[in-house]
């Protein structure tokens, strides 16, 4: 659509040299090998009382969630059922997405006000939660590359090049591609869409598809 | 000349008083030049608005609206009308205290003010943004009744920016710098992992949205564009951007945006948004009111993959297709237009819409992906839509077989 | 991999507390997806508005607001901040109310609602609309200091509307039928001649503008689209349009808009808007303030009788020439971005762009304008502009010999 | 830039039958050779008499104008003079322009309030103000037609086809095209340009140049 903007040899000098103290402030990117892992350590009975102040009244004291908040423990063996239940323990591949998560995002409205120690502390609460962990555990930087979640292997990188693309294409039938059509599903039936402004907030009288409420959640 | 019109036309049964009686716009002065320094649409327009479903999420600051799809034409989707999906609510970000920062490997960490952004060169580009979990309420069957509720995590934006490439060469990437982690400076602190190849090829750093400065909720002053790509990564209120020899593999891009399929194994780093339409006329926020006769309808495509050549469209659930009219110019990984005129004889109607782009693939049916996928899956639902018309002209979200 | 960077870099002082202190919006939640149905802009960037000069005219009400140049990027006005002209304010009209009557020499004379309007096919396209008394202004010399004055009353926006072709033929013009007398439902009850040529070539009557309902000022619920020529024909809230044998000579056609010569006779019909660009930055309004050093030029140029494959830029008053990078789609009788990016020396510059058309058509000077039309033309000044940049980057508007 | 709508043979059937009660309420305009114009008649007194109740307050008793509202009469023999006065008796081509606009969009914010009759009389009122007629003349739909404008033949059709296009256009300069440049008018001089959003409303500190006003007015 474009004619490109040229690049310049040798970069055009805008911008400034990042001072180290200025990358320290904001390189708080924590990856599955280690990486950006601060020194810092916690247990489980430190973890559970920090929990139990700023995560439970959204998550639940045992991250069973309160209301409609993110649950985030539990879950197993259901990945392959009608009714999935991903949590960190039944789904996440890498324990260094939650410290990264947790300490970059959570509490909810107080993000980075936890200090390293008590991510730490959470985390290992979390591990225990998901019965990964006994009640007399402490995670550190040391340890934790040890760590390895129960579901990681369970997932592959995207092959729809292989499975959909080359199935889903050529010419397709343009003429009398049926005998007859006939509707198997209404959205009537559940009755769940906002008719106007007001309804919008208004309960649903029909409870929407598992499903739904996820989706949203997880957009 | 023109052709003469032949077609028998409907006589009144008398005047219309909107003709015969004076109204006051015809007569008394309206507001001046001075009244709206920025310009707001019509009061009888009030309707035209995104909105949410309360019941969808625990709050609505960590929540999704929607695009009004069956209001709009062409292909620019309105600034105020572009849906919003925050994780921590709108950051309202005073352009003159921020920053961005490029750390990692590079052989120059740098870190810019927005007027250091502006004296790189730029470039103009329409793209669609399309949240991956768009649709993904209909994976289990017909749920939502409205194009806006169903299709409406959509937008379609010219975008001006910096080519992320630029930046990048700026910074100097290493030989083993092969991702980046863009991350967000909202309390959410987005981030995503992107493969180095796509951030040299046709990302952009972006500072305006249809002409003017970004919106606050679509990332005010700074957004990464990530064309074709899904909406999550297009990182909001961008801050940083780290250069990594290996993904992150973040909150967004494990626990959420992976693709759980029927044996519990899960697809992960689906980036691509596939090709996919929808009519938006009629629908069922947009019922026929005017009984038989010539209608309009019309619809959007687009595929993350290319241009959209070719639409589709059925009036019969499948039975027989029509090829639709194309509309309105045709970019790269942008949304498209079509029309498909038609006269209604008064009964029911299954309509459907079915894209092809530029790569020869073809937009499945729901059935067709459940097929590959099961019901779980939740993001990148494609799937191809009907509307069930019925004798009044009202629509209603169905599923066919 | 990219390049690497060489250019040495600034180096800070001190960290920046706007990097190591941490920000409101990194850790507290915004506002939620409920906050704002209809989306507006940042309010750190409410200085972009249209703007009035209240000297220029009796009252606000017959008067003229002007767009923000220098505030936009890409080609698309935004539509909150498209220029106004009324000649009786804004007409704030019901439309249910509206209608819209074809009558005259046709074989059937014929009224249509909005919702009948909606029942034709429809077209998208892209279309510059300027005033043709923009740059009126400076036929004397250099009087306003900002482009926003100078050359804000354009605007350019995707229109989606019925070719006026089609409601024509519904109505079967009368093979004497010539010219059309389009009129607005506004208290000016506008009305401007339009040989029949052109009204079935490309007018539109247009519902919606860059993908949402016209907004009031622009016309609500329609307008009429005469592309490439002078803004006043886009008869605005268009209720009715007369098909006739000669033209009307109404007021906008005699009294305005025709073009008083030096010995005293005047043109008439002076429809098509001339090849024109501007350089919107820098400029009075937004002058260098980085400093020496990599500059991004910025401007637009459009032609009512055709695209833009070309605009030179001269930094010395046109000593010596360049050409721009031209940016974003180039559709006919609409707006084109150019870009020139340049190393400032710090040394005062004198700014300019030539716009090329495709009919081969080079934008004159205004020393050239006026020797064919003298001073007093008023309309139509497409000459060159010329900005003076001095050593500390304010720009000001000047002519050069 | 577009696949085109589609005609179709006969029509769309759109739309209905407009009644002549409707074309009749809205058919207002008049053409020079009387196509539009309705039986009726005026005089000048009479138009005096509605033209100082009605119009005067804003074009002055003789059409000279209160402030910046426009001017109606006089200017003759100045359209090729450094500062032209464009009136109904200097410039208009066409009687019937008069007549259509006064009751068009006349009085501003009363558009069509005037009878017929007083259109007859005010448009009379004006030719006598342009001394195109005795103070004793009465103007009709029986004698408009021999009404002549002075300045009708200064208009010709456009010619810039013929006049601009083809000598604006060709391969320019590009390299060396003069000695040297220098500045022959500066914007800031005047001082006129409002610099912030509050100053837009004030006063000009220098007389903007005289053809500027008139733009806007005319824009
Ligand atoms: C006020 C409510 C609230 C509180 C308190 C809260 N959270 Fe959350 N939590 C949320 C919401 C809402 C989300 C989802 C955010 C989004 O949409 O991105 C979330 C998401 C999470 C997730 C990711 C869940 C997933 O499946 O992806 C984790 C892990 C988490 N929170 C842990 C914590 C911890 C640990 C604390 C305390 C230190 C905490 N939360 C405090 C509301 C809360
Ligand atoms: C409140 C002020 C006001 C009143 C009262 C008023 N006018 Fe006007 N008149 C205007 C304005 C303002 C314009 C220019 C409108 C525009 O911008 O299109 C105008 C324009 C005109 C013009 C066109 C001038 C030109 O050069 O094109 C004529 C003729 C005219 N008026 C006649 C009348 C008559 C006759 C009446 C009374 C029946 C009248 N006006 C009452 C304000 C007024
Ligand atoms: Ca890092
Ligand atoms: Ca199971
Ligand atoms: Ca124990
Ligand atoms: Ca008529
Ligand atoms: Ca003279
Ligand atoms: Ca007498
Ligand atoms: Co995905
Ligand atoms: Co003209």
């Amino acid at each position: 659509q474009e004619n490109p903007a040229p690049s310049r040899e040798g970069g055009f000098g805008l911008g400034r040299t990042a001072l180290p103290e200025e990358i320290a402030a904001w390189d708080i990117d924590i990856r599955p090998d280690g990486q950006g892992l601060p020194v810092g350590s916690g247990d489980v009975y430190t973890g559970e009382e920090l929990y139990i102040d700023y995560c439970s009244a959204c998550h639940g004291d045992f991250g069973e969630a309160v209301g409609r908040w993110p649950v985030l423990a539990g879950g197993f063996g259901t990945l392959d059922d009608e009714d999935p239940h991903k949590t960190i323990g039944s789904y996440w591949p890498y324990l260094s997405t939650v410290w990264d998560y947790v300490h970059r995002a959570m509490p909810y409205g107080a993000a980075q006000s936890l200090e390293d120690d008590e991510v730490y502390a959470i985390v290992a609460y979390l591990m225990y939660l998901n019965n990964m962990v006994d009640d007399d555990f402490e995670l550190s930087n040391e340890n934790f590359l040890e760590m390895a979640m129960p579901n990681e292997d369970a997932f592959f990188m995207d092959d729809r090049a292989a499975t959909e693309l080359t199935v889903f294409a050529g010419e397709p039938c343009m003429e009398n591609c049926a005998e007859s059509i006939e509707i198997t599903a209404r959205a009537t039936v559940l009755n769940v869409t906002p008719e106007s402004e007001e309804e919008a907030t208004a309960t649903p009288e029909a409870t929407p598809a598992a499903a739904a409420a996820e989706v949203v959640e997880t957009a | 000349a023109a052709a003469t019109g032949k077609f028998a036309h409907a006589q009144a049964a008398g005047p219309d008083p909107a003709i015969t009686q004076m109204q006051p716009w015809q007569q008394y002065l309206g507001a001046g030049v001075d009244a709206a320094p920025y310009g707001v649409p019509s009061p009888h327009e009030a309707h035209v608005v995104r909105r949410n479903v309360e019941w969808l999420t625990a709050d609505t600051v960590s929540s999704v609206n929607f695009t009004p799809l069956h209001e709009l034409e062409g292909i620019i989707t309105p600034n105020g009308l572009c849906f919003e999906r925050h994780h921590s609510g709108v950051a309202e970000i005073d352009p003159g205290q921020h920053r961005l920062m490029i750390n990692g490997l590079v052989d120059n960490p740098l870190v810019f003010t927005m007027e250091d952004l502006m004296r790189f060169p730029r470039e103009n580009r329409t793209y669609f943004l399309e949240c991956a979990a768009n649709t993904g309420m209909e994976w289990r069957g017909s749920q939502l009744n409205g194009v806006q509720f169903t299709h409406g995590m959509i937008h379609n934006v010219v975008y001006t920016g910096v080519p992320l490439r630029l930046i990048l060469e700026e910074a100097g990437v290493r030989t083993n710098g092969s991702w980046i982690l863009p991350e967000g400076a909202d309390a959410s602190g987005m981030t995503r992992s992107i493969p180095m190849e796509k951030a040299l090829d046709d990302c952009m750093v972006a500072t305006h949205m249809n002409g003017e400065r970004l919106r606050p909720e679509q990332g005010y002053p700074l957004r990464l564009v990530v064309p074709g790509w899904e909406g999550n990564m297009w990182v909001k209120w961008l801050r940083r951007i780290e250069v990594g020899d290996a993904p992150w593999h973040h909150r967004e891009e494990t626990s959420k945006y992976t693709d759980l399929l029927a044996d519990g194994q899960a697809r992960r780093f689906t980036w691509e948004m596939d090709a996919k339409s929808v009519i938006t006329n009629p629908s069922p926020q947009a019922p026929i009111l005017h009984g038989p006769g010539p209608t309009v309808l019309t619809g959007v495509a687009w595929s993350g993959r290319g241009t959209i050549p070719r639409v589709d469209v059925t009036l019969d659930g499948g039975i027989n297709w029509h090829r639709a009219r194309m509309s309105g110019p045709s970019f790269d990984k942008s949304m498209h237009r079509f029309y498909f005129e038609f006269d209604w004889d008064g009964r029911p109607l299954l309509l459907q819409s079915r894209a092809h782009d530029s790569t020869g693939y073809v937009q499945p049916t729901k059935d067709q992906l459940r097929e590959v996928r099961g019901l779980n899956s939740i993001y990148h639902n494609n799937g191809i839509q009907t509307w069930a018309i019925n004798e009044r002209g009202e629509a209603e979200n169905v599923e066919v077989g």
